[in-house]
């Protein structure tokens, strides 16, 4: 004989003023089971979650039904509570009678029977619930990060700190990311290099920190702190624990024409080569897709100039897989392509350029040296203009709709170092605000304007011409003198909005997480859990998760670690209970279910059942592994004979709550 | 199914709504206040493709007016692709419930985000003007199969 | 052979007799019938975005329908009637409101609500013949001219509903050159506005405009420029300071056919 | 053809190659044909039967017999190929324990046509170039053959063999079949006549669950409405409404999976076109989701257990047809 | 501010003014800028604010060439030329408004003008 308490919540007046709680809980104290019913101002308070334990312990209820705000607010209190006085957690069910019922009413007679009719739903299903007990899963000990850009550096290194093993996996053959292409850091400019290339050597050089570079991630299993994951490490045709990096063949390789990536192809590098050169590993790798060996089979210089013999032209793909009990995205971010751009007239002219090529050619590792040339005629620019939000901020089917973040503060970082360096170049930025929120960040940008004599100017350029003397015409608006500009410019620099690595999609949907329309991982809060996604064991770090700049992009990297090494320092971790479950004396063994789980978490054994004539049959029948299992219900649609059902959401709990709204 | 006191038609509606986003967005619709008829009453399920073609037939049996199914939108499902599922079976149960003659309007299948609370107010109150115009459902729980 | 509707529009019965004639001509021996529909009206020069200008758009919505009771695809070669008739059809299909109220006022035999398919004649060259197969039936090529394309305001503006190239970065008249074996010069004013509709009120707005192109086009080399448009031919030979010949592509189209006597030696 | 049947299960039985063989014989009356299985050719040469009426699909069977020991042979004729494989695909069927004879199909014979033409007390029926010579107890009475054809023969969509490890006769082709006319039909009436056509139809039903028994999809260990704990159990139903939700839930657990075999109608003892309920959904399937034949392959995924990004809205439903 | 006009405009034009984020583009691209008193930016602006009628006087809106810059060039879709164009309208629609008179052609005209320069000024300047 069931036991049923109900406890309506007044929520202050949030609830009373529009439900009449003294009536709701006559009227439930009157429904089939019910023992005790009563009414309290604050039912999530101390003394309202004591109104509730004593209740179970004096009446030994076998169920409890709280009528309050959401579930998704307090039905974890309630459930605790419920613990703290003996009884199954999962024996206690809400009726959310203030987000969907005094709320959105103001009819006290019509809110008060429908709170009524709610909280029958759920002393309905409350008498059909089954005590659940979590179980545990293990964890295993080790993380992975995938991306070696500063913030996986970041993360990998404050994982390691924590005494985990953690495996960096990055597509390019050495780590470092965008911040290794980058000059000088705002607001304090100092140098990208100095501060970065420590950290990777860092990491290359702690123990618990495994690189796996030009790799990539090609399958993941599993479920939180029990990943299985695939990484494919490409061949680089060479062998990484022979070559020391001497650079001898990079020297000698007579393919010489190879646009250079790490200088955003404004300079060309051999066909074997280390893209910089603190490079991490400092390992060389063949471009097959230019090593004239790799090709046709001729030339075999580089072979031939190793001295350790580490080229090997029949390197393959290798494929190796790992366990892992975390994993932190850190994909990073591209500047956009400007093809859809050409009023800027970057198609036709080389010295119309993005921010980012402009920190090449700006950088002494550059493709100048570090001496600011224009890239048409390598001669010295006397007028740049700079234009700022080029893709950012757009309703259009070519840009993006949200702000890029970092350009206003790296635009006016790049119009102080050329002033700095080069008194006699005017520099002209256009912008539509300036966005400078960040410690020192206005500061700088004032800096800018006040001590660098930075022309700011409020308005768009809407053309740029570029003319047979090398001029580039700029034709522009200034908003504030209510002018049309034009600046016979010599370099002009856009500054090209940021979106997520294009990797990034397909690896979400190996992880199971969710992206927001435009390709950035969606947090499990925007708030509160700012560096957790939505699946469990998943962590983001970087602008993986929305555009950031680099002190962000480091704070962020270590609240996933934190969040890592909260989950690798258990042993195990609770399972959801609510999770689906065959029976197998229903079970046809049909794979209507398998077919549908997302997470893989039904397989089929073959088991021998007795059948009502005294012999055995086997039968293939269908098992959940409540580890892997995460609680959708998919299966038990998919299933037709009902062999398969939800804990919690069981088929006749659900049933018994249609029949009492219905009733 | 009741009336109220002036006698205009007052349609029961059972809206099944996933945890994850429509829940959320009709929980949202509650914190701003977002009014919708009292004839809703939401139904928590994990996700839209727990909700089995027989609760929906059930509903309709014990006297619905009306079944309305929400879940989160294509390609956000909290478990990927929970509602893909959903959209296929509803599709074809529709598809059916009307090639037997039922009223089209009396089901619905609507993707409403946990951002959506304004969306899940304005969706409850045009779907229960829809039923309402419709009338009771009679056809569904009255199929009767001993004609009179 | 391939038919299909063609509209010449008023100016090519008159001042740019050249435009249509060689059209004409060229698309026949490339194995394109263009036929005029009955009678046809002009399109009106230029297209009224207002939603609540109903008349304005009936000529271009009869021109459309001529084609769709025809049923084939519109070829259009002006610039403007080009973009009059695309821009018609483009709201016909995404406004209902407007399409309905034309419907009203016309009252056809059947509504017509944005069923035929417009081409630009540079679009029939591109998707029905193809630039490989134009190339192949050059006899006298443009062999080391520089020449320059001048798309206008009108040819690729606004996109969505033109649909016809890139609107920043055009190839389709640099890859109509290079198939009658021209070198394609590219230069920044290229989509710019020629300002030919002011011409008559304001010459010296004009020329402004006119010299801002034919200097961009000077500036990056070229010999010659061609243009779709009789209005921007007219105003970049009247209205500016350069000596830049301009022709229409189908000029040089015939001639690089062997269908017109020409200097392109 | 029913001697080279006959021949064949006694060579496979005498040579080991089978155990036991899955075919036919005859009831109370002449046209009464029921499954059956044998066990050696004694039992075969006294009973087994192949005729204008063996009609019944015996694939289902399988699903019992298979988890048997030892080899079953079983004849059948295109139609009943496409429930084998739907069988094995949902691995009810150890195809490996299933020796496949492919024999010709139908046209075959419904006795209901038969008797409605007032024809009563039937002894035998021969088919005697296509004119059918009926003995009654009354006399000899005759009619066409093309008369007494069973509904789904009428529409038969395949006389292609799916699979089979040998077969008598020469293999067929898929057909184009006018199947979904009727369906068609439905749609293109009113909601309300469409209601009332239903109404008409299903307040026959007595719950007598043939249906459900012929049906090769319905191979289900426990049925949801036989099992207390579905919820939905009912073995009789107990108010008008409960036929209408067996019959839609029914048809909705072998969407995608009914191969339109035409049992289920042709067992009705009511004669309710169930089959209707089932074209539909293959029909919907066929134009929402593209063509699929339940039963074709063992491998492909079934309609309700796939999907694609950009599948149709559950509101196409309001969108298109008759309101 | 004058609310009707306003409403008229913004209906003709079917433009959402509020979608502009000020950042000037439009003004920047436009090729007939340093004609226009009132310059595209400010037409969005203004018809937004309802300070329509410095708009209707402007000789601006016979300076507008219509070449769709602003429009294709608008990271915003806002259309600024479908506002000039509704405010045009407006203007040329009141009672002996016409921009231009039959009687003005012959001394605009040259032998080689093209007709369509013709047909579409008086399409656009005469109501």
């Amino acid at each position: 004989m069931q036991r049923i308490g109900v406890f309506v919540c007044h929520c202050g007046t949030n609830i009373a003023a529009t439900v009449d709680v003294k009536a709701v809980a006559e009227a439930l104290g009157h429904e089939p089971g019910v023992v005790i019913s009563q009414d309290y101002q604050y039912m999530c308070s101390e003394s309202g979650q004591n109104l509730v334990k004593n209740a179970i312990k004096e009446h030994n209820l076998t169920g409890v039904v709280i009528c309050s705000c959401s579930p998704r607010m307090h039905e974890n209190t309630f459930r605790k509570a419920a613990a703290a006085a003996g009884l199954n957690p999962y024996l206690v069910e809400i009726a959310n009678i203030r987000e969907q019922c005094s709320w959105i009413h103001k009819d006290i007679a019509t809110a008060s029977e429908k709170a009524i009719i709610l909280g029958r739903a759920a002393i309905a299903k409350v008498h059909l619930n089954a005590p659940l007990i979590a179980g545990e899963s293990p964890v295993a000990k080790r993380a992975l990060v995938i991306g070696g850009g500063i913030a996986g550096i970041q993360t990998a290194l404050d994982i390691a700190e924590a005494g985990f093993d953690v495996d960096i996996v990055e597509k390019q053959p050495t780590i470092g990311g965008k911040m290794a292409q980058i000059d000088k850091t705002f607001p304090t400019l100092d140098c990208a290099a100095c501060i970065l290339t420590p950290k990777m050597v860092e990491a290359s050089q702690n123990e618990k920190i495994h690189i796996h570079s030009f790799s990539e991630v090609t399958d993941v299993k599993g479920f939180v702190g029990n990943f299985t994951v695939t990484i494919k490490k490409k061949a680089r045709f060479v062998d990484e624990t022979k070559c020391t990096g001497c650079g001898l063949c990079t020297e000698k390789c007579p393919m010489k024409k190879v646009p250079n990536e790490f200088n955003m192809g404004l300079d060309n590098r051999t066909a074997v080569y280390i893209p910089f050169a603190q490079a991490v590993p400092k390992v060389a790798t063949i471009d097959p897709n230019y090593c004239m060996m790799l090709k046709n089979g001729k030339c075999g210089v580089c072979s031939k100039v190793c001295s350790v013999g580490a080229i090997d032209y029949k390197q393959q793909d290798r494929f190796i897989e790992e366990k892992y009990g975390a994993i932190v995205v850190a994909t990073g971010f591209n500047p956009i392509k400007l093809d859809k751009y050409d009023e800027f007239a970057y198609n036709q002219s080389p010295d119309v350029v993005t921010s980012l090529e402009l920190e090449r050619l700006m950088n002494a590792a550059g493709p100048n040296g570090g001496t600011l040339l224009r890239p048409s005629d390598k001669t010295h620019p006397h007028k740049i203009v700079f234009v700022q939000c080029v893709g950012s901020r757009c309703d259009d089917s070519k840009g993006k709709p949200y702000c890029s973040k970092i350009c206003c503060m790296y635009t006016a970082k790049h119009a102080m170092l050329i002033r700095e360096k080069y008194p006699d170049t005017e520099v002209y930025v256009f912008y539509i605000d300036v966005r400078t929120p960040g410690k020192n960040f206005d500061e700088f940008y004032r800096r800018a304007v006040e001590q660098y004599n930075v022309h700011y100017i409020k308005g768009m350029v809407g053309k740029v011409t570029p003319k047979s003397d090398g001029k580039l015409a700029v034709q522009a608006s200034d908003l504030l003198s209510n002018e049309q500009l034009h600046i016979d410019a010599d370099m002009v620099v856009l500054a090209a909005a940021i979106e997520p690595d294009k990797t990034a999609r397909p690896l979400a949907t190996m992880l199971t997480t969710q992206m927001d329309t435009n390709d950035f991982f969606t947090e499990a809060h925007p708030k509160l859990r700012p560096v957790e996604s939505a699946t469990a064991g998943i962590f983001l770090s970087g602008a993986c998760q929305g555009p950031k700049d680099i002190p962000e992009t480091v704070a962020q990297a270590s609240a996933a670690a934190a969040k890592a090494i909260g989950l690798l320092c258990k042993n195990s971790i609770t399972c959801n209970p609510c999770v689906a479950h065959s029976n197998e004396l229903m079970c046809n063994g049909c794979s209507s279910c398998e077919k549908v789980c997302p997470y893989g978490a039904i397989t089929y054994i073959d088991k021998e059942f007795r059948m009502p004539d005294r012999t055995t049959a086997i039968r293939r029948v269908a098992s959940v592994n409540p580890a892997v299992c995460q609680g959708c219900g998919a299966c038990t649609v998919a299933c037709p004979s009902g062999a398969m059902d939800l804990n919690g959401f069981s088929n006749s709990q659900i049933m018994a709550e249609v029949d009492a709204i219905c009733k | 199914m009741q009336m109220n006191e002036n006698k205009e038609f007052e349609p029961l509606i059972v809206a099944f709504c996933c945890n994850w986003c429509s829940y959320a967005g009709a929980d949202l619709s509650g914190t701003n206040r977002l009014n919708y008829p009292t004839n809703v009453k939401i139904i928590r399920v994990p996700c839209s493709c727990r909700v089995n073609p027989m609760f929906i037939l059930r509903a309709f049996q014990r006297g619905a007016d009306g079944v309305i199914l929400c879940g989160c939108h294509p390609g956000d499902c909290h478990y990927t692709s929970g509602n893909y599922f959903t959209r296929r079976r509803m599709t074809l149960l529709f598809s059916m419930l009307d090639f037997l003659g039922i009223e089209r309007d009396r089901t619905r299948v609507e993707w409403v985000s946990a951002a959506e609370g304004a969306k899940f107010a304005a969706t409850m109150n045009e779907f229960t003007e829809a039923v309402k115009k419709l009338g009771p459902n009679r056809r569904l729980e009255d199929l009767r199969c001993r004609k009179q | 052979m391939n038919t299909f509707t063609y509209y010449p529009g008023c100016t090519l019965r008159t001042k740019a007799k050249d435009l249509d004639t060689y059209a004409r001509s060229s698309a026949e021996a490339l194995g394109i019938a263009l036929e005029e529909p009955a009678d046809w009206q002009c399109c009106g020069g230029a297209y009224t975005t207002a939603k609540d200008e109903i008349a304005t758009k009936l000529s271009a919505v009869r021109t459309l329908n001529a084609a769709k009771e025809l049923d084939r695809p519109l070829i259009t070669v002006c610039s403007a009637c080009h973009n009059v008739i695309k821009q018609t059809n483009y709201d016909i299909i995404n406004d209902e409101d407007m399409a309905s109220k034309i419907n009203n006022y016309l009252k056809l035999a059947e509504p017509y609500n944005g069923e035929t398919t417009v081409y630009h004649y540079l679009e029939m060259l591109r998707d029905v013949v193809g630039f490989d197969n134009l190339a192949q039936k050059v006899v006298n090529p443009f062999k080391g001219k520089k020449i320059a394309a001048y798309y206008g305001c009108l040819l690729l503006r606004p996109s969505k509903a033109l649909a016809m190239d890139d609107p920043e970065n055009p190839t389709i008249m640099e890859d109509f050159i290079k198939a009658i074996g021209g070198t394609p010069v590219i230069y920044a004013q290229r989509n710019e506005c020629c300002g030919g509709y002011i011409t008559m009120e304001d010459k010296a707005q004009a020329s402004k405009r006119s010299n801002a192109v034919m200097t961009s086009a000077e500036d990056q080399g070229a010999d010659m420029i061609i243009t779709a448009c009789p209005l921007c031919l007219y105003n970049l030979k009247k209205n500016s300071d350069s000596e830049l010949p301009v022709y229409y592509f189908t000029e040089l189209l015939a001639e690089a056919l062997g269908l017109k006597e020409g200097n392109n030696e | 053809m029913q001697e080279a049947i006959i021949n064949k299960a006694k060579q496979l039985l005498a040579d080991g190659t089978v155990d036991r063989v899955i075919g036919w014989k005859r009831g109370e009356f002449a046209y009464d044909i029921t499954p059956a299985v044998f066990g050696s050719a004694e039992e075969i040469d006294a009973d087994f039967v192949y005729d204008d009426f063996t009609s019944a699909n015996v694939s289902k069977y399988l699903v019992k017999e298979t988890k048997k020991e030892g080899k079953v042979l079983v004849f059948l004729k295109p139609c009943d190929t496409y429930s084998l494989n739907q069988l094995t695909k949902e691995h009810r069927v150890d195809r490996e324990k299933v020796y496949v004879v492919g024999i010709p199909g139908g046209p075959k014979l419904d006795i209901e046509k038969i008797k409605a033409k007032g024809i009563s007390g039937i002894l035998s029926v021969k088919n005697e170039n296509y004119t059918l010579k009926i003995e009654t107890i009354y006399g000899e009475e005759t009619m066409p053959f093309s008369e007494a054809i069973l509904d789904k023969c009428a529409s038969c969509k395949s006389k292609k063999h799916v699979v089979y490890d040998e077969l008598i006769g020469e293999d067929g082709e898929v057909l184009e079949s006018n199947r979904f006319d009727m369906v068609e039909q439905l749609e293109n009436m009113t909601a309300e006549e469409r209601y009332n056509f239903w109404r008409e139809q299903l307040s026959k039903c007595i719950r007598c669950n043939a249906c459900r028994n012929v049906c090769p999809a319905c191979t289900c260990e426990k049925c949801v409405f036989d099992n207390p704990e579905s919820g939905v159990e009912n073995k009789a139903a107990s108010d008008s409404f409960e036929e209408n939700m067996f019959h839609i839930i029914r048809a909705f657990h072998v969407a995608g999976r009914c191969t339109d075999c035409g049992e289920c109608s042709r067992v009705c003892p009511q004669n309710i076109p169930l089959h209707l309920l089932n074209r539909k959904f293959i029909k919907d399937i066929n134009s929402l989701y593209g063509e699929y034949q339940a039963g074709e392959d063992t491998t492909s995924r079934a309609p309700l257990t796939d999907y694609t990004f950009d599948d149709c809205e559950a509101s196409i439903v309001h969108e298109r047809g008759v309101e | 501010m004058n609310k009707n006009l306003k409403e008229q405009v913004l209906r003709a034009s079917g433009v959402n003014v509020l979608k502009c984020m000020r950042c000037g583009k439009c003004s920047g691209t436009c090729p007939s800028y340093d004609e226009m008193e009132y310059h595209p930016h400010q037409f969005v602006y203004m018809v937004e604010k309802g300070d329509i009628e410095p708009l209707l006087n402007s000789k601006s809106l016979y300076k507008c060439l219509t070449c769709f810059a602003c429009v294709e060039r608008c990271p915003r879709n806002v259309e600024p030329a479908k506002v000039v164009e509704a405010v045009r309208l407006a203007a040329v629609r009141q009672q002996g408004n016409n921009h231009m008179s039959p009687a003005q052609l012959p001394e605009m005209l040259d032998d080689d003008l093209p007709q369509q320069a013709i047909v579409t000024a008086f399409r656009k300047y005469v109501k």
